[in-house]
């Protein structure tokens, strides 16, 4: 009867922490995928403004940089937070990776619309960071 | 001079045909995230799917039938039938990820959005295997997928740390970061793009297209040995481009255009061009692969008439098929879903299958009955088991690596 | 490889042998040409009285192959109703090698009327169907 | 009758113990000219005491290669003989029943 109790205990415990490494995983994971898409289109837009690639491939990558970025914004949206410090960790991810979802949205508009775009991106990318040593750093 | 001309077609057609949206996405996501030191896995698969096409096309030369007459003969109706439900299916998925890549190249040219795209180039695809003859749509796409040769070119012009490079690919360390069971996820997703079951229908059905005999068996053999392993070692250049320029700066490949990015910083906008049309031609000749092979594999299970070198009314169900694998993969496509998803995984789904095709297709190259003289010597049949082991070992541990990794995330 | 230490007696065959599921069933058949017919999803065999002595009685021989809902009662169980079998009698084959050889042209078996319909309802249809490819 | 109504069905000897299942039928081309080839007539049955399953052509002598898979696949089939439909004494729900005084021959071809 004691060890079929521990065993539950252990379970409940496995169960909580699996719940607390979710939304840290969740929100790291959504964090990685924000700053890779925004690594990528900086990557394009430099290469653009170089004259080494064409406007179909900066715009094409771009909008998928944008597609990924979006992805995992609505991912970060559906993790739930039980604990005060889960929520922290989330909102800020979920703010750092709004910020970048913008900046590609503003990005993409310029290159569409012929200009280059005036991206800030040493600043997201900063802000992405930030939020990911948060996730790692947390009680 | 004819003869050597024809040697240097079959050559370069092959290494055209080796490379397939498949290739193209799971080297660079493996390059930007592994590095070189998966490319081991690459040298495995290109010796494996030199073995097993050498190994079916020789059947098909020796006794006319194909791979799926042959699966249906050896294991029977049910035994087939579970296989042929399998193959259909991976082929479909893979001609779905092979449409979508056409879609999704013309949209690196033109910037026009991928849906506008797919049924143009299910439709195009068609076109081709309706009414053009065989050996000149494998050409043209073969010929013109050799484009893909500037990735080969970039990683020269990146000017790479060689022995940096050289270290990675023999000592095979998992990166930081990254665990042992995404590593072996994609060292089963990369074995399993190289030896895609599609390419061996392919082939054998090609032998028996183009009606081989066994003269033609040397010829076969050379295009084979010297044509794919050409076309595995550009898959390592794509593997290196990723892994030079996107894995420092920490970024993942999760779509097709980010597999150009490199190429725009070794060689500009001539090389991005060279780059797109490998693209496009690599694609829509594995959707002719593909696409015809929905057509091999169903008619020669249920022994209806097939090929290209008939008349349509002359291969009537095949051909209707070939409709509707493609009217399905529009379908799927405009689902609105990933067409680099579905390579990610119809990759693996290849691997898990490979063991109900190669295993028959090793059986009857040793029949006499159907080989005459010309069955496996000991040698082929030594490292022909050591494949069989390996093939099986990646197709049974494929699923559970899936799972664990969660396909590889 | 046991079976070689035992050396059981061998029967004399006074002609060519073919074991049924071996070098029949599931193989292509072919017209005339060469052309792809159907695959020989069963065979109908003579009548063996069930339940009663053979004593006397000749060997079944092989009437006909068959076609149709033959395959599907194999792959999932059960026997076909014999009205929906479709059959190509025994004196319509030329040879078994790797594939079974008719003497007759795939438009003259009855299991190829699929096929017809198909070629005749759709693919003659479109444009470009009944010629050689370019 | 069709073929399939006899692969896979158990076999007895004239006690009416097992001696395994149908793996196949043999038919040799030894009757009258019908069409061009001669009638096939059902001449024995292959008789596997261990398992119905395929034999994926290694029943023949000349096919002994990959080494490994011979040797599974003969493994499973040890003890294939052939029943010569003369020893058959009548076939019904229950089977193949052999005639007293059946002879096992050896099952393989060239």
């Amino acid at each position: 009867m004691r060890t079929w109790a521990a065993a539950v205990v252990a379970l409940l415990l496995a169960a909580a922490l699996a719940g607390c490494s979710g939304v840290r995983q969740g929100s790291a994971s959504s964090l990685d995928q924000a700053g890779s898409a925004v690594r990528t289109a900086r990557l394009a837009v430099e290469l653009d403004a170089r004259g080494r690639s064409t406007h179909p491939v900066t715009a094409t990558a771009l909008d998928d940089a944008l597609t990924k970025a979006s992805q995992a914004q609505s991912g970060i949206a559906a993790l739930g937070a039980s604990t005060r410090v889960n929520r922290r960790i989330r909102d800020e991810a979920a703010r750092a990776i709004d910020d970048a979802v913008r900046l590609l949205a503003d990005a993409r508009d310029a290159v569409d619309a012929g200009r280059a775009p005036a991206a800030d991106w040493d600043r997201v990318e900063a802000e992405l960071a930030r939020a990911t040593v948060a996730t790692g750093e947390a009680p | 001079m004819k003869g050597l001309f024809a040697v240097a077609l079959g050559v370069l057609t092959a290494i055209g045909g080796f490379l397939d949206i498949g290739d193209l996405v799971t080297s660079s996501v493996v390059g930007s995230r592994f590095g070189l030191s998966l490319a081991w896995v690459v040298v495995v698969g290109v010796v494996g799917i030199c073995l097993f096409a050498q190994m079916s096309g020789r059947v098909a030369a020796a006794s006319g039938r194909a791979t799926f007459e042959i699966i249906r003969e050896r294991l029977g109706p049910r035994a087939g039938a579970a296989n042929l439900i399998a193959s259909f299916l991976i082929n479909l998925m893979t001609l779905t990820a092979e449409v979508g890549g056409i879609a999704l190249s013309l949209q690196l040219a033109s910037s026009v959005a991928p849906g506008a795209w797919i049924p143009v180039a299910a439709f195009g695809v068609w076109l081709v295997i309706w009414r053009v003859k065989y050996d000149l749509m494998e050409n043209v796409t073969g010929m013109l997928g050799l484009a893909l040769v500037v990735f080969a070119v970039a990683v020269f012009l990146l000017h790479p740390d060689w022995s940096s490079l050289a270290t990675q690919a023999l000592t095979s360390p998992v990166p930081a970061g990254e665990s042992a069971g995404t590593y072996w996820y994609y060292a089963v997703a990369l074995f399993g793009s190289a030896m895609t079951p599609y390419e061996v229908f392919f082939f054998s059905s090609g032998a028996v297209e183009e009606k081989w005999t066994l003269k033609d068996l040397a010829q076969s053999r050379l295009n084979v040995l010297v044509g794919f392993p050409l076309g595995g070692l550009l898959t390592l250049a794509l593997a290196a481009c990723a892994a030079l320029v996107l894995m420092p700066q920490n970024v993942e490949v999760t779509s097709l255009s980010q597999v150009l990015l490199p190429i725009a910083q070794a060689g500009g906008k001539l090389a991005v061009a060279f780059a797109i049309v490998g693209f496009v031609a690599a694609t829509f000749g594995a959707a002719l692969e593909t696409g015809l092979s929905t057509g091999y594999t169903l008619a020669q299970f249920f022994g209806w008439s097939w090929g290209k070198f008939r008349r349509p009314t002359r291969a009537a169900r095949f051909h209707l098929t070939i409709m509707i694998g493609l009217v399905i993969a529009m379908g799927v496509l405009a689902t609105g879903v990933d067409p680099v998803q579905v390579t990610e995984y119809s990759v693996v789904f290849s691997a898990i299958a490979l063991p109900l095709t190669y295993l028959p297709i090793l059986i009857v190259a040793n029949d006499p009955e159907y080989m005459g003289e010309h069955v496996n010597g000991r040698i082929t049949n030594v490292v022909g088991m050591v494949y069989l082991v390996i093939i099986l070992v990646a197709a049974i541990a494929a699923i559970p690596l899936m799972i664990a990794t969660g396909a590889g995330a | 490889m046991t079976d070689e230490g035992e050396r059981l007696p061998r029967p004399e065959y006074r002609g060519r042998v073919l074991d049924a599921a071996l070098h029949l069933l599931d193989r292509q058949v072919q017209d005339v040409h060469g052309e792809p017919v159907q695959t020989a999803d069963d065979l109908e065999i003579g009548d063996v009285p069930v339940g009663e002595s053979l004593e006397g009685a000749e060997r079944p021989r092989i009437l006909a192959i068959l076609n149709g809902t033959a395959l599907s009662t194999r792959v999932v169980g059960g026997r076909p109703p014999s009205s929906t079998l479709e059959r190509i009698p025994w004196r319509h084959v030329a040879d078994v090698g790797t594939a079974i050889r008719l003497t007759i042209e795939a438009d003259d078996v009855d299991a190829t009327w699929r096929e017809r319909w198909v070629r005749d309802h759709i693919i003659r249809r479109i444009p470009g169907g009944r010629h050689d490819p370019e | 009758m069709i073929l399939s109504d006899l692969l896979g069905v158990p076999v007895t000897d004239p006690a009416g113990a097992p001696l395994g299942r149908v793996a196949d039928a043999r038919f040799v081309l030894d009757g009258p000219l019908d069409g061009q080839l001669a009638a096939a007539r059902l001449f024995g049955l292959l008789v596997s005491p261990h398992t119905g399953s395929s034999f994926l052509g290694y029943e023949r002598r000349t096919m002994r290669a990959p080494y490994p898979i011979a040797v599974v696949l003969r493994w499973r089939h040890r003890g294939i003989f052939l029943l010569r439909w003369e020893d058959v004494e009548r076939v019904d729900r229950d089977g193949v029943h052999a005639r007293p005084g059946w002879t096992r021959y050896d099952a393989t071809i060239d």
